[in-house]
């Protein structure tokens, strides 16, 4: 490297905290050599509201309005690790509808976050088009999540050992509408833009990620998949119930921003494909575990069993963790979303770790766009995927 | 204590551990030395282990040592059940110093630089270790048990 | 009454028609170009999005969403504001030409919502940074409510009184003194590829070394709540 | 690097016992300093000829500022007629004392906070010069500001194109004796 | 000589892609030329929210009996419930109840729980106020019961798509937002 530091015609650009691009309240410090990148800081932090601070100070219940704010576009994805790793530390099964429930939800919620990934990206690149369709689509799932849930996008549905409450009358039909409509959807945007010489010209090449560093770089998602690392955590952990369902893990090996853009377009694919199949074989029974596990009481009697003492209906306000520890994740659609979660005896978990795909999946923005052109910067953070939501919590 | 099988060959090997059982899930944690730690993470790395998927610090107890948590995956091509280990360091807190991993595992960087910010460690040879979350000159560690949130107009409650 | 002093009753404007009228006439071109600025932090701006998308097409209002403040009339502070994200608020209110109204979206915004326990952050409530003219509970609120608290920010403007403006224009209280605090530079310079190429051996540059030596907090007015 | 670090280490335990309320001679201190100032505090002098000029990248180029809704203060000079912004000044503190017109008030109001203003900046003497240090400074003035309203000596200004109330209702006979003084 | 023709060739083989994407834009654009329009034109009409929807709460005081229930699993723990022991019926009295609006999260935690069903909510979503003191709800502010939309004889209400499967038979008078 044979720059040297100070040179008198750099220029120094600031780009945010608040910038029409920076997909919420990311800052950049760039640092520029007339058009060419040398340099990029990103200073994060601008939407840390102490997230781990107050897990610390509420029970489960209380907790989960919480994460919803953490990632607002996949929203149901925040929910389930925050009820999975509860469910995990205590072993708590679930009725299978609920499970069903879950994946119904969670397919849906991913396809909802890669609609609004698509949209400013393609309005990064300076397609507007786009925006406008993907809102379309984004208010049908909006739709379906209100009738569920009664909120549009902070859901609060998931419980400990469930759902919060039955899919309401009529649902499961207007689902499958949307799955057969969405479909053509994506059709749509296919023609729209995947065939686009102005979009190709612009993405193709931008960003290149290696597949050794994406994995060293502790990239996750669809950054981690286009690499040509088939690493879907859906696959490889087998939570929920998504061995039950015939999907592909979508990849490619190019590395660079366009194969980004279809691995996302594939999955939102596949995630019809798995909303169309839960769907249809949804089995009947209650929607959550009704009966939750009367902890250190009886500690080895079987779930169901004879000897086994059931507490209460619903899952107690006062759940309490376990001394225990565990790490739990879930596949986000920006990458694997953990918590590391430190029981403590008490209402109260004593560490709760958030592991957000987008904070580690944007520590690699500064490698990427160094020696780039500043017009890039654009598409390379769009192709990330970030969500200052999680990336600063 | 039940040893883990990661736990034997790094006996075997005659690295210095302490094996801390298995947690939740049935991965198996182990206890680093903080000054063994850059030496025994290369080792890891070698063996296999490439990716780190979290890294956490944590207030063990008030008054007490904090700890820095790695999780570590093998990934490997067409592989359904990785190996994964959990690997904690613990500093004391009147001058907790763990090395850093970021020239191992480039994954650390952000994570380790938001455990300097909200929990104190200090990682040795982290390049840019300086406080990613809060304001710079923000002063004090707002995870730890004993952080005592200053009086400021802006964060009372709205009257 | 203690706290309060009410406004004089003497009105100084002339209520003559043709004023009323031309009053009444710029209030009218006011309210219908609000031409909001695109301040979003969080969730919230994801529901302001929505508005723009084609369902609720909040270009019926003549609300052509800017990015930059010095275009912007109005300012939705959609999305929880904290510590670190307030003076940037307050520069971008400052840099919007009057007349600028504010409507204060969420719950973060009005009060600090969820985030006014525990949080060491959040700043409680926009209206410790900035005065709000509508507050717009919800969290998110739905698009619908945005546009009812729309609504309602034009009723306000139209009541509007010219006059309150020019009467108000009174000289800044402002209030210069030297100081002896130990100025210090900013480790966010935009160098952060380039010092992995130099490392040096003590990057860790926590500063504050002379604060607490000699000082601590003046809390004397603890009137916390 | 190690001691200096170790000595930070020390400095942020004592960072946890000092936040708590300050000790009795801290007050004791504080007073003796107001006594020791003669009359109320002096504004620098104007300068006419002051320009807007911007700080160089090696404090961050930002304004440094303190920015709550009654108290604004800037780490730079401000002319008070032009607004010129001379943000190279460093060695001065502004204060913008309630810019958005939100109470009603008089000389002898401004001064006592302009007087409270002075002596915090004498305190913090020798300490940095950063945000949080003029967060202290300008969040111990808005909790002055809130004790002299609930004292009634200063008023909401109800003339002001919007009444947010913001430090809390009006309310009768009410002062800041009454306000609950939680830790 | 030579390069010119390539040059010349690739542009006009360019221009001919371009032209031919650009028509396939277009087609799709065109055929959302049959569709019904889908913006609701708010103040006039409405779209009637789901059942489930959370807006404000309502209370009703003679079923409360003061458990704070509501308060435990708020995450703010934010229902101001005041009450008193009355020691002639060995009961808890309630005296005061209020919820702040204005930090209100609408997570429907307090509904969920409630072991009396005296809170639930409603489907008023139209709050806002020129003053935040006025988000602050008294127990007779929440007692108060919103009008329903479609009791709204002014306002033309839209079923939007998750609610014109349930009420096909049922012959409104009013539009459906469907896209299908």
């Amino acid at each position: 490297m044979s720059l040297p530091l100070t040179r008198k015609d750099l220029m120094i650009v600031n780009m945010g905290p608040q910038h029409p691009s920076m997909h919420g309240v990311l800052r950049l410090i760039v640092t520029l050599d007339g058009e060419d990148v040398i340099d990029c800081e990103p200073i994060l932090g601008y939407l840390h509201r102490g997230m781990e601070k107050i897990a610390e100070n509420r029970t489960i219940i209380q907790y989960l309005p919480y994460v919803t704010r953490w990632d607002y576009l996949a929203t149901m994805f925040t929910e389930a690790i925050t009820v999975n790793a509860p469910e995990f530390l205590e072993n708590i099964q679930i009725p299978q509808r609920a499970s069903y429930i879950r994946v119904i939800m969670l397919e849906l919620s991913r396809i909802a976050s890669h609609l609004l990934w698509l949209g400013p990206f393609m309005a990064d690149l300076g397609a507007q088009t786009p925006f406008f369709y993907i809102f379309r689509e984004r208010e049908l799932i909006y739709d379906l999540f209100e009738a569920a849930t009664g909120m549009r996008m902070m859901h609060n549905y998931f419980r400990i050992g469930g759902v919060a409450a039955d899919l309401p009358y009529g649902w499961i039909d207007k689902c499958l509408d949307f799955c057969d409509y969405f479909l053509r959807g994506v059709i749509e945007y296919q023609q729209l833009i995947t065939q686009n010489p102005i979009f190709l010209e612009r993405v193709e090449g931008v960003g290149f990620i290696s597949g050794e560093e994406a994995v060293n770089w502790g990239l996750s998602g669809p950054m981690l998949r286009a690499s040509g690392i088939q690493w879907d955590l859906r696959k490889v952990d087998l939570y929920e119930s998504y061995n039950q369902f015939d999907w592909k893990v979508q990849w490619q090996k190019e590395g660079d921003s366009l194969a980004r853009y279809l691995v996302r377009i594939g999955e939102m694919r596949e995630s019809i494909k798995i909303i169309q199949q839960a769907v249809e074989k949804i089995p009947g029974g209650p929607y959550e575990n009704l009966e939750v596990r009367r902890f250190k009481k009886a500690k080895n009697s079987e779930w169901n069993d004879f000897e086994y003492r059931f507490l209460g209906k619903k899952p107690s306000p006062n759940f309490e963790l376990s001394k225990q520890e565990l790490y739990a994740r879930v596949e986000a659609p920006k990458g694997e979303l953990g918590i590391y979660l430190v029981g403590d005896d008490s209402l109260f978990p004593w560490r709760w770790k958030i592991r957000p795909p987008g904070f580690i999946n944007l520590q690699i923005l500064p490698q990427l766009v160094k020696k780039m052109k500043l017009a890039d910067i654009m598409t390379i953070l769009g192709s990330i995927d970030i969500i200052m939501g999680e990336v600063d919590r | 204590m039940q040893q883990g099988w990661l736990s034997n060959w790094l006996v075997k090997h005659e690295v210095v551990h302490r094996s801390l059982g298995f947690d939740h899930r049935g991965i198996e944690t182990l206890q680093i030395k903080a000054e063994d730690w850059d030496s025994i993470a290369v080792i890891l790395y070698v063996y296999g282990y490439n990716y780190l998927r979290s890294q956490c610090a944590y207030d063990v107890a008030p008054g007490g040592s904090l700890a820095s948590v790695y999780h570590l995956t093998r990934i490997q091509y067409g592989i359904d059940n990785p190996e994964e280990v959990c690997i904690k360091v613990f500093a004391q807190k009147d001058n907790p110093r763990i090395p850093s991993v970021f020239w191992i595992w480039r994954s650390s960087d952000f994570q380790e630089r938001e455990s300097f910010d909200m929990v104190g460690i200090s990682y040795d040879n982290h390049p840019r270790l300086k406080r990613i979350l809060m304001p710079e000159s923000w002063i004090g560690w707002p995870l730890r048990k004993d952080y005592i949130t200053p009086n400021f107009y802006e964060i009372q409650d709205a009257h | 009454m203690s706290l309060i002093e009410f406004p004089l009753l003497d009105q100084t404007s002339s209520n003559s028609v043709i004023s009323t009228t031309l009053k009444d006439l710029s209030n009218w071109s006011r309210l219908s170009s609000l031409w909001p600025l695109l301040y979003g932090t969080s969730c919230c701006f994801i529901e302001f999005a929505s508005l723009i998308g084609s369902r609720f097409d909040f270009d019926r209002y003549g609300l052509v969403p800017r990015s930059s403040p010095r275009q912007a009339d109005l300012i939705l502070t959609a999305g929880t504001v904290t510590m670190k994200m307030a003076p940037s608020l307050v520069r971008l209110y400052e840099q919007m030409p009057e007349p600028k109204y504010v409507i204060a979206m969420g719950a973060c915004t009005i009060t600090g919502g969820m985030f006014s326990t525990d949080s060491y952050s959040t700043v409680r409530g926009v209206d410790k940074l900035i005065p709000v003219d509508v507050y717009l509970p919800g969290c998110p609120p739905k698009p619908e409510a945005v546009i009812d608290a729309l609504t309602k920010l034009r009723k306000k403007i139209s009541r509007e009184i010219v006059e309150d403006r020019t009467l108000s224009q009174k000289k800044n209280r402002c209030f210069t003194t030297s100081h002896k605090l130990y100025v210090r530079r900013s480790t966010n310079t935009g160098t952060y590829e380039q010092e992995l190429l130099y490392q040096s051996p003590s990057t860790l540059d926590i500063s504050s070394e002379t604060f607490f030596k000699s000082k601590s907090p003046v809390s004397s007015y603890k009137l916390v709540n | 690097a190690q001691d200096q670090q170790q000595q930070v280490k020390e400095e942020e335990e004592e960072a946890a016992v000092e936040n708590l309320p300050p000790p009795p001679q801290e007050e004791e201190q504080r007073r003796e300093r107001k006594t020791r100032r003669q009359g109320p505090a002096q504004p620098l002098p104007v300068q006419p000829l002051a320009e807007s000029k911007n700080m160089s990248r090696e404090y961050g180029g930002q304004w440094l500022s303190c920015t709550t809704r009654h108290i604004r203060i800037y780490a730079a000079y401000i002319n008070p007629e032009t607004n010129a912004f001379d943000q190279t000044q460093m060695d001065k503190l502004t204060l913008l004392l309630d810019p958005t017109d939100e109470f009603v008030w008089t000389d002898e109001t401004c001064q006592k906070v302009y007087d409270e203003f002075q002596d915090l900046v004498d305190h913090y003497e020798g300490a940095e010069l950063s945000e949080y240090t003029l967060r202290l400074i300008g969040s111990d003035l808005e909790h002055f500001i809130r004790k002299l309203l609930y004292d009634g000596e200063i008023k909401y200004n109800m003339m002001s194109r919007v009444l947010n109330f913001s430090m809390g209702k009006p309310r009768i006979k009410f002062n800041s004796s009454q306000i609950p003084d939680v830790k | 000589m030579f390069p010119m023709v390539t040059g010349f060739m690739s542009y006009g083989q360019q221009t001919i892609r371009a032209a031919r994407y650009i028509g396939q834009s277009f087609i799709i654009t065109l055929s959302h030329t049959n569709r019904l329009p889908i913006t609701i034109h708010y103040p006039y009409e409405k779209s009637i929210t789901s059942e489930r929807f959370r807006g404000r709460i309502h209370f009703e005081f003679d079923k409360c009996i003061a458990c704070e229930v509501c308060v435990r699993v708020c995450p703010i723990d934010l229902p101001l419930v005041d009450w008193r022991f009355e020691k002639d019926i060995k009961r808890k009295q309630l005296l005061n109840y209020s919820i702040d609006f204005g930090v209100c999260i609408f997570c429907g935690n307090c509904v969920e729980y409630c072991p009396t069903n005296c809170l639930s909510m409603t489907e008023e979503y139209e709050l806002s106020t020129y003053d935040r003191h006025e988000l602050n709800y008294n127990q007779i502010a929440l007692s108060r019961l919103p009008i329903s939309i479609m009791g709204d004889y002014t306002i033309q209400t839209i079923r939007n798509s998750t609610q014109s499967k349930i009420d096909e038979e049922k012959s409104w008078n009013s539009r459906t937002i469907t896209d299908y």
